[in-house]
């Protein structure tokens, strides 16, 4: 199925934890996921198990504008996108899991 | 592109910064989606008359005009409302209804997507 | 046929009763394994369980892919 | 002389009760101030309460030099 | 250097990082004054066996260890264990022990500092 | 008095607004105030209300290893520190009002 994984807790966080397990199980199942990070979520972008997702074919994509207001640094492995981009992608999806 | 039926609950106090972004984000959803955003539990706070800039953070009035220009919903579900002694709601130019927990119930259970808060 | 599958966080942090059905399946997740619900149609992330040091009976475990499938066939999915 | 000022941060968060002696003050603070404790002892902090749109007698209500007044004047301060 | 009574609270259950971070804590207060860590409500599971790596945490047994070395007291609420139906403390090879709701009040009423979680 | 605020809540929580008003309060009250930043709070070293913090006086310490987990950069305006840099501010101070 395509998955959308909404994230919007930091890394230190108990859902975290719960995204990548989600992220690896749906890696096994071989179905397409999205991760979209907002809010404290952009805080994601700097621990280096979102990198290993992405390079196992997860799709990363996070608010911009979050990310400017929280001084992170654009990442080379992950999408700049708007809660705009945001409503495309929900639009393409099959099931969305919000964690928050 | 697929057009969805959206339900964002929200049942944090606004007293944070959850409810400016729920609300963020239900503004972008609705260019694409029929949004409806239902306020529960102490979420419902939202609707009143408080004082964002005193607790540092931004007041969200201008995404509840946005949202309903967009065509979505607000919906306060009636009895979290009663529990909190809360008889009158601020007003925000737009409407919102005032629904009981059976219609909410039956709201959510149409959506395709639901992001909760 | 699943209609919903709620995802639930916290202990005792239930959704709007009147909001679940029979066709509704509910999986605790993360905290909220740490107690048991008094409704009988719900499941645990085993790997939360397990995590924990808990016990709860094997059939009321699922792992992370044995969740997916179930999202997948629902019709939706609800964290709450 | 007040021994402990308690911070109590979470509505309904009270601490282990037997811990409140006489001689310790309770004072809401943050989102404590959504719930008035059965107790007697406690103040709210005044600009969380009017931030929040909130109705309590002014009595009650300590702004944030008084919370310092008083946590200077006590032997410790203990935030729940 | 005054040294001092300190005591820090673990109330947060251990299956996260705040408890991970007490313990470091309380291992750096540990060089210069008498520290007492109390376990209470959920954070009396911190003295079971279960397994952080699986949640993607740190062990934080190592503090425990590195604090009772130091002369820390590792304190743990009786009836919180009870209430929980924990009979069986994991062995960390240091002293745990388990004290009721009144003598942890007396300790916490002596103490100069007191940091909860 | 000499004042510890101890920090461990990310700048997008209730313990931020906290924290900044108790600091503003005692700058008022001519205290002697230091703000020690550890786990999530070491975020706060990104936001602009920190620096003006530091520059009315306030002073402003983290611990160096959360920091560098977080892949935060050092700012002029903080001191590293560390847990046993902590525990010496614990010596100087009369009251410490931790937020986590």
């Amino acid at each position: 199925m395509k998955l959308l994984i909404l994230m919007a807790s930091n890394p230190y966080s108990a859902d975290f934890n719960t995204m990548v397990k989600f992220s690896e199980a749906a890696i096994k199942r071989k179905d397409e996921i999205s991760i979209f990070l907002m809010a404290n979520g952009v805080y994601c972008l700097n621990h280096d198990k979102m990198k290993e997702l992405a390079e196992k074919g997860v799709k990363i994509y996070y608010c911009a504008h979050n990310a400017h207001q929280r001084k992170i640094n654009p990442v080379d492995f992950a999408e700049s996108s708007s809660m705009y981009g945001l409503s495309k992608l929900i639009s393409q999806v099959d099931k969305v899991i919000n964690l928050s | 592109m697929a057009k969805k039926k959206v339900v964002s609950i929200i049942k944090a106090n606004p007293f944070g910064w959850k409810t400016f972004e729920a609300l963020r984000q239900a503004v972008g959803m609705a260019m694409d989606h029929q949004v409806s955003v239902i306020f529960v539990r102490d979420g419902v706070f939202a609707l009143t008359n408080w004082n964002p800039q005193m607790l540092g953070v931004p007041s969200f009035d201008k995404s509840i005009e946005a949202l309903s220009m967009l065509g979505g919903k607000i919906i306060v579900e009636k009895e979290c409302l009663g529990d909190r002694g809360i008889t009158k709601l601020k007003d925000f130019g737009v409407e919102i209804l005032i629904k009981d927990k059976e219609e909410i119930c039956q709201i959510i259970s149409q959506a395709e997507v639901v992001i909760t808060w | 046929m699943v209609d919903t599958v709620y995802l639930i966080k916290k202990p005792a942090e239930f959704p709007i009763a009147d909001l679940i059905s029979d066709n509704d399946v509910m999986i605790l997740i993360q905290d909220a394994v740490l107690r048991q619900p008094s409704i009988s149609n719900w499941y645990a992330c085993k790997e939360d369980v397990i995590a924990r040091g808990l016990k709860i009976s094997e059939n009321r475990l699922l792992d992370y892919e044995d969740i997916l499938n179930l999202i997948e066939k629902a019709n939706k999915v609800i964290v709450w």
